[in-house]
């Protein structure tokens, strides 16, 4: 089992969520079982972190040829950046089992195919493996909110679907593109990504094909102005949709173009950096200033996780190290704390059989506990020091002032705006005087505050000792820039006049 | 020693914050069941304080016995971050500028914390509220210990945390809550100026080292123009951290929180944080003396604006909220103008008489029952002689009377401001001066003396505990004799302050006659005469409920700044994200989606008309599709 | 191939005869195909089942005569016996069964007018098959592969059954899979219950 | 002339069509069907002739055979139909409008 860790941790889960779907077993059974795979993933998950040297390179790679005739393999492994991510993903799996009660089995059996896909989508090493991760990762999330969301249900599940599909259909065209590029230069088939990267891409083809990804992964993580199937889809989702939407896959999104669109389209990106830089931190605004708008705490969570995602963006697009590191570094401090908040949201939803802010308040006075949990991951979605949230904001500003300073200013707006709406939210769910719909509010039980802890433990260690997780990003963030700057010579080099004959 | 001294530079952020997360913890844990008695939770909540305060005591001393060049301590934790060029470590450094905020921060904070515990006795979640405080602490020494921006910075945000928590400490009314929302939410505007002025000195001369004593010494690589505008930028996080123009606004209204947090947070230690800092960074404004112009300026009008508004206030608290801003404005007119260890020292003799007020109010408000407005007292000097003298000292060094403390720091920031040519700035500044001995001494007459305006709260009033009057009458010594430590040379003094601050700030000495420097004397000694006498002359024997109207209507209502900045600001955020949320994100976000769904479900009503639904008319389909292949094939063919 | 080549010896005599045997089964054939044609356009044209059933009878039994002149004697024998013997009396026996009167039949109102467009769409398929037969090589020979006679044992039982169970096995035992479950899949349909559903 | 039994063959099939998209009824419809496999069996024996092999009689026997299991099975939905409808009208399924 542990020569195959990677695979173990993808297929476990898949197969057990396999099972589950086909077979009748009760409720709390389904329940079991997920809490035992999770955790069983998660002590797969520790030992492979244990396990990782950290030099930049992929690890724990296991390579096998799925079709040879087109070159498709089976590729896996890790390298920092998706270590992180991974471990992400697997740390807070198990809390939604330990948390969730009152569903039926097919919501177990669902979440844990979707642990598996992203999983897979995580470590794949091949285009055409990523592809379908990608797309299986969605099927679940279909499912989970077409059949246990809320009563916008149906057209909330359409959208996102439908939405994301066209973006990943586009990408499925630029896969093909350049597997066809690629045995144009070379003459073999191949969609490993690592010898794809010495794919040299020109004209108006390649800025399709990049733009083909680049769609793909702007819905999905949504960027600006692709993320209106975001406040539908996290708000009618059930908690545990919602929570793996913004936790994790948004950041497979942004994860995917640091793995996929960096070393291909290196020229490309550099060149389309600002206009998307700018749209990043458009979108932080856009959805910043919407959600002060929201009657829904729900959907007001969903923007400000838009916007978020927004300032995450901004630090891929900054091309320099502080902004890259930053960005990633945020990804686990939005995942953990939007992930805790959103199942908080979904608490008070079970709980108060309402998504009106104005329908609430005086929780703080009925639960302590509570109130201190939310007002943690609050204050660390707000980027307050002392919490994760502050490191990777600090470092994506810091970068975004050096690529520019209009984007940096802006960018450092986020400071306020977050505050804005989420104090007000604050203060009318929590604060204020309790009415008869919250006097009974009970407070969290034991086990979910035991769920809980660890994720806020994590939290305020990241925030007050960061660099161990910093110390697994740097190094392949590096690697990735240092593709990017040196496919910026070469493009300098393609954008010099004829006449001058640098080569010899 | 040395080592040990390095090693309580970490312990003393450290202490109170353990007992906060311990503090918070037995909070938590017996929130439903069974509390631990208060008296447990007061003796936690003193030993961080006090054990911070021995150390910092500690540190003091033995940077005393440092050669003067050498007065530095520096210990590195950690490596906090550290990606490409930015290493930041967690990092504490003690030289005379930090140790002397040290010293009064951990003494003040130990008294306040002391006098809590009669203050809150009666509330039902004492436990929190010493865990508010006791974070707050920490929070606070991480800001003076940080030995580079950032760390400051995580200080910066932890007290800005705190003051939200503790404004919004009665979250049951809405308009606390909004108190608190409002001044965690004018700092952080204060902390965007900040963060963006540490990114712009980052890549200025950051990628050397990034804490205070490597920026010193690359300190000239800065470009000018930069320089300008780091300083500018960090002086925005000064205005909303110390309630500056434009951003003073949440001040007043964070006395909504329990008196004691004003005493601590919002008039001795907190709000001087943006003094401090730009002392922190005298080395870069030294460089650019046109931001050092604009900090003064915007800090006299300060007090100049904020003086006029304590003269109509009619609650205790509020009045001394304006004065504290009024006096924040004289300090940074003090280190706008390179007077640092001037301003510095404004700051910690204001530290003891604010305090002193404050909490002496504390107990009158104690004294009437959470009554602050103060056309309701009157006659309270009988019944709380103590707390009237001990407030009449913090009074006097408030007003400026000469030989209590504030009347030697105000005079030397004044002194400054004349002798280095900015004559203005003194004449508004001597106004001030006159203006606040009027509004302090019509708050105590009108509170301590003439007729009780309310019989029955007037029976009520009894002296506090000790627990209570002992810090107000230790504060009082401070507040009387801190003066006496920067004690001019005119006097035969030895000015110790200035020396002592001498190695961490960049100071410009200016001089001149001594006959000027009587003069300047002279003219604040003035205004505060004709101050007091103003006052005198119209609640000396008590006086009723004023009816204000014109000049005064418009600054009893503060110039309704609160409303213009409703309107300019609050209202077009929330009106523009009405308008996104409304309009925009559907409509035009959403437009293109929308078209394209649009397209199909057109194409789609126009296919549907083919769908009968009977299956030979499909198969006649099938064959013309078959007929018109055939008839297309058939042309190549023969 | 050789095998199936004729054994008669080609004398005058029996090559007279043989002209005479083709003229035969010309007409033979015309004489067929018209009543099979004949018998398939009554199938489309009268209204009630009934009718074109026994229209399509007198097709199915043309066609086995047919059969017989192309000297496939298992089929023609076949055809009489499955399609013009089982089904159809299957089918006749079923439109008797359900006893349908005039007025349970559709009312068919523009039969002329689908047929006739039918004809008319119909027209360019039938052609473009006809320009693909006769361009087929061999097509138009007087039979196959320029002989006319075959040998006696062409379409014989044992010769059919001898590629059948040796050539074409798998497909065999594939479509006896497919009978039978064809048999339980009408079971289970006709027979269900008013009650099922 | 092999010729005129493809040609016979061929006309044959256009009639099965025709009846298959100009007649309602359900039974005329499913004799078409039938008409139509006997004119595939009868090009596949011309064939056979043609090339004097006797696969193409062999397919035609399993064509028999299908049409066999096709006939059983569509006389089932016939009267599954009549039974429930009472008619035998192919408008009567609309199910297909979209």
């Amino acid at each position: 089992m542990f020569e195959h860790i990677l695979s173990s941790m993808i297929f476990l889960p898949i197969v057990a969520g396999l099972i589950l779907l086909l077979t009748p077993v009760t409720k709390n059974c389904a329940r079991a079982i997920g809490l035992v795979i999770s955790v069983a993933v998660l002590v797969l998950g520790l030992k492979l972190y244990a396990g990782f040297i950290g030099n930049g390179g992929m690890e724990f790679v296991e390579k096998c040829t799925l079709i040879p005739s087109l070159g498709i393999d089976y590729t896996l492994g890790v390298d920092g950046i998706s270590l992180l991510i991974l471990m992400t993903a697997v740390v807070l799996f198990p809390s939604i089992f330990l948390i969730f009660t009152t569903k039926t089995k097919g919501y177990y059996g669902n979440l844990l195919i979707v642990q598996g896909a992203m999983a897979g989508a995580v470590c794949a090493g091949d285009l055409i493996l990523f592809y379908i991760f990608w797309e299986v990762m969605l099927l679940p999330i279909f499912f989970m909110i077409g059949l246990y969301g809320g009563q916008g249900k149906v057209p909330a599940t359409l959208k996102i679907t439908l939405y994301t599909i066209a973006g990943s259909l586009l990408m499925l065209v630029a896969i093909f593109y350049l597997g066809v590029a690629f045995h144009n230069q070379f003459g073999i088939w191949s969609f490993n990504i690592a010898t794809m990267a010495g794919l040299k891409l020109h004209g108006t083809m390649a800025i399709l094909a990049f733009a083909g990804f680049m769609l793909a992964f702007a819905i999905k993580i949504p960027l600006f102005p692709f993320h209106t199937w975001l406040p539908d889809a996290y708000t009618e989702g059930p908690a545990a949709a919602t929570f793996v939407l913004s936790a994790i896959m948004a950041k497979i999104g942004v994860y995917a173009v640091i793995r996929f669109v960096i070393p291909i389209f290196g020229a490309e990106f550099t060149r389309y950096a600002l206009v998307l830089a700018y749209l990043g931190v458009i979108g932080m605004m856009y959805c910043g200033f919407a959600a002060i708008a929201q009657k829904d705490y729900k959907r007001l969570l969903a923007f400000s996780s838009a916007s978020h995602m927004g300032i995450i963006a901004l630090g891929l697009f900054c091309l320099n190290i502080q902004a890259l590191t930053g960005s990633l570094f945020q990804i686990v401090a939005h995942a953990t704390s939007t992930g805790a908040l959103f199942l908080f949201a979904g608490i008070l939803e079970e709980r108060m059989k309402t998504r009106k802010i104005s329908d609430l308040g005086g929780i703080a006075s009925k639960a302590p506990v509570f109130a201190m949990f939310f007002a943690i991951a609050m204050l660390a979605s707000v980027g307050l020091p002392g919490t994760s949230g502050f490191i990777g904001e600090f470092l994506i500003i810091l970068g975004a002032i050096k690529f520019n300073v209009v984007i940096g200013v802006l960018a450092g707006t986020s400071l306020i705006i977050g505050v804005c709406y989420m104090l007000w939210m604050f203060q009318r769910v929590f604060f204020e005087k309790s009415n008869e719909r919250t006097a009974t509010f009970k407070d969290l039980s034991s086990a979910e505050v035991l769920a809980f802890l660890p994720i806020l433990i994590l939290i305020i260690v990241m925030g007050i000792y960061p660099q161990p997780f910093i110390q697994k990003i740097e190094p392949a963030a590096k690697i990735q820039l240092s593709s990017i700057l040196h496919d910026t010579q070469v493009a300098d080099i393609n954008a010099l006049p004829k006449g001058t004959n640098l080569e010899k | 020693m040395e080592q040990t001294a390095q090693f309580y530079l970490g312990l003393i952020p450290l202490m109170p914050l353990i007992g906060a997360v311990l503090i918070g913890l037995m909070h938590v844990t017996t929130c439903r069941g069974e509390r631990f008695p208060d008296k447990l939770y007061a003796v936690l909540a003193c030993i961080g304080p006090v054990l911070s305060c021995i150390m910092a005591f500690q540190v003091f001393s033995l940077l005393r016995t440092l050669p003067v060049e050498h007065r530095i301590l520096v210990h590195k934790v950690f490596t906090w971050i550290s990606v490409g060029e930015l290493k930041i470590s967690m990092g504490f450094m003690a030289d005379p500028l930090s140790s002397l905020m040290l010293l009064f921060v951990t003494f003040i904070g130990s008294l306040i914390h002391v006098y809590s515990i009669g203050y809150m006795a009666d509330d039902k979640t004492y436990a929190k509220f010493f865990g508010y405080m006791n974070l707050f602490l920490g929070s606070m020494l991480i800001l003076v210990l940080g030995d580079g921006p950032v760390v400051m910075f995580v200080g910066w945000e932890g007290v800005g945390l705190c003051s939200y928590l503790l404004i919004s400490y009665y979250n049951e009314d809405t308009s606390n809550v909004l108190a608190g929302n409002k001044a965690f939410i004018v700092n952080r505007i204060g902390d965007l100026g900040f963060v963006l002025g540490m990114a712009f000195l980052f890549w200025g001369i950051g990628a050397n080292g990034f804490d205070y004593v490597s920026l010193k010494t690359n300190a000239h690589l800065l470009p000018q123009a930069t320089c300008l505008l780091v300083c500018l930028l960090l002086f925005v996080g000064a205005t909303g951290k110390s309630a500056q123009i434009p951003l003073y606004v949440w001040l007043p209204d964070a006395m909504a929180g329990p008196t004691p947090v004003s005493a601590l947070i919002h008039a001795a230690t907190m709000v001087t944080a943006g003094v401090y800092m730009v002392a922190r960074f005298s080395f870069l404004y030294i460089q650019v003396p046109e931001a050092g112009e604009v900090v003064a300026w915007i800090g006299i009008l300060t007090a100049l604006v904020s003086a006029i508004y304590g003269m109509f206030q009619d609650d205790i608290k509020k009045v001394l909220a304006y004065s504290t801003v009024s006096q924040l404005g004289y300090m940074f007119a003090g280190v706008g103008l390179s007077a640092y260890s001037a301003g510095i020292f404004h700051v910690f003799t204001h530290a003891f008489f604010k305090a002193l007020l404050f909490l002496g109010a504390g107990s009158v408000i104690y004294a009437m029952h959470h009554e602050q407005n103060i056309w309701k007292m009157g006659g309270l000097k009988k019944k709380l002689p103590v707390t009237y003298l001990t407030m009449l000292v913090g009074a006097l060094a408030l007003s400026g009377c000469p030989p209590f403390s504030g009347f030697f720091s105000k005079d030397e920031i004044l002194f400054s401001a004349y002798a280095s040519g900015h004559k203005e700035i003194w004449m508004i500044g001597v106004l001030v001066a006159g203006m606040t001995a009027y509004y302090t001494f019509r708050m105590m007459f009108v509170v301590f003396h003439g007729q009780p305006h309310s019989k029955t709260s007037f029976d009520h009033a009894h002296e506090p505990p000790p627990v209570m009057t002992v810090p107000l009458v230790i504060l009082a010594a401070g507040a009387l004799l801190a003066g006496f430590l920067n004690f001019p040379e005119l006097f035969g003094g030895h000015q110790m302050v200035s020396g002592w601050l001498e190695p961490s700030v960049a100071d410009v000495h200016s001089h001149a006659e001594g006959s000027t420097e009587w003069m300047v004397m002279g003219a604040s000694v003035l205004a505060f005469l004709i101050g007091i006498t103003t006052a005198f002359v119209k609640f000396g024997k008590g006086a009723e409920l004023p009816v204000f109207s014109g000049f005064a209507k418009f600054a009893y209502n503060k110039f309704y700044i609160d409303e213009l900045y409703d309107m300019l600001f609050v209202q077009p955020y929330k009106t523009i994200g009405a308008i996104i949320w409304e309009d925009f994100d559907p409509n035009v976000t959403d437009g293109p989606r929308k078209t394209v769904a649009w397209i199909y479900e057109l194409a789609g009503d126009i296919f549907r008309l083919v769908q009968t639904g009977y299956v030979r008319v499909y198969a006649i389909y099938m064959v013309i599709g078959l007929s018109l292949i055939s008839l297309l094939i058939s042309q190549t063919l023969n | 191939m050789n095998c199936w080549q004729p054994r008669v010896r080609l004398t005058k005599k029996n090559i007279r005869k043989g002209a005479l045997d083709i003229m035969f089964a010309e007409w033979l054939f015309f004489g067929l195909a018209a009543l099979s044609v004949l018998g398939a356009i009554g199938l489309i044209l009268f209204r009630h089942p009934m009718n074109g059933a026994m229209s399509f009878v007198v097709t199915l039994i043309s066609l086995a005569g047919l059969y017989a002149l192309l000297s496939a004697k298992l089929m023609f024998a076949v055809q009489l016996i499955v399609y013009a013997g089982a089904i159809m009396s299957l089918i006749i026996f079923i439109i008797m069964f359900l006893n349908i009167q005039n007025s349970d039949l559709p009312v068919e109102r523009g039969k002329g007018i689908f047929l006739v467009g039918g004809a008319v769409v119909i027209a360019p398929i039938a052609m473009f098959l006809y320009k693909i037969m006769r361009s087929l090589p061999g097509t138009r020979n007087v039979m196959g592969d320029n002989t006319y006679f075959v040998g006696n044992g062409f379409g014989d039982v044992k010769e059919v059954g001898l590629i059948l169970f040796n050539h074409w096995l798998l497909p065999f035992e594939i479509i006896s899979i497919l009978l039978l479950i064809a048999l339980v899949g009408a079971v289970i349909m006709a027979g269900k219950r008013e009650a099922g559903k | 002339m092999i010729l005129n039994y493809l040609t016979l063959s061929i006309i044959l099939f256009c009639l099965g069509i025709l009846g298959v998209i100009s007649r309602r009824n359900v039974f005329t419809v499913f004799m078409s069907i039938e008409l139509m496999l006997n004119a595939a069996n009868l090009a596949f024996i011309t064939f056979s002739r043609l090339h004097v092999s006797m696969d193409g009689q062999v397919l035609a026997m399993m064509v028999i055979a299908v049409a066999a299991a096709e006939a059983s099975l569509a006389l089932a939905v016939v009267i599954l139909l009549h039974k429930h409808k009472g008619v035998l009208d192919t408008n009567i399924f609309s199910l297909l409008k979209g």
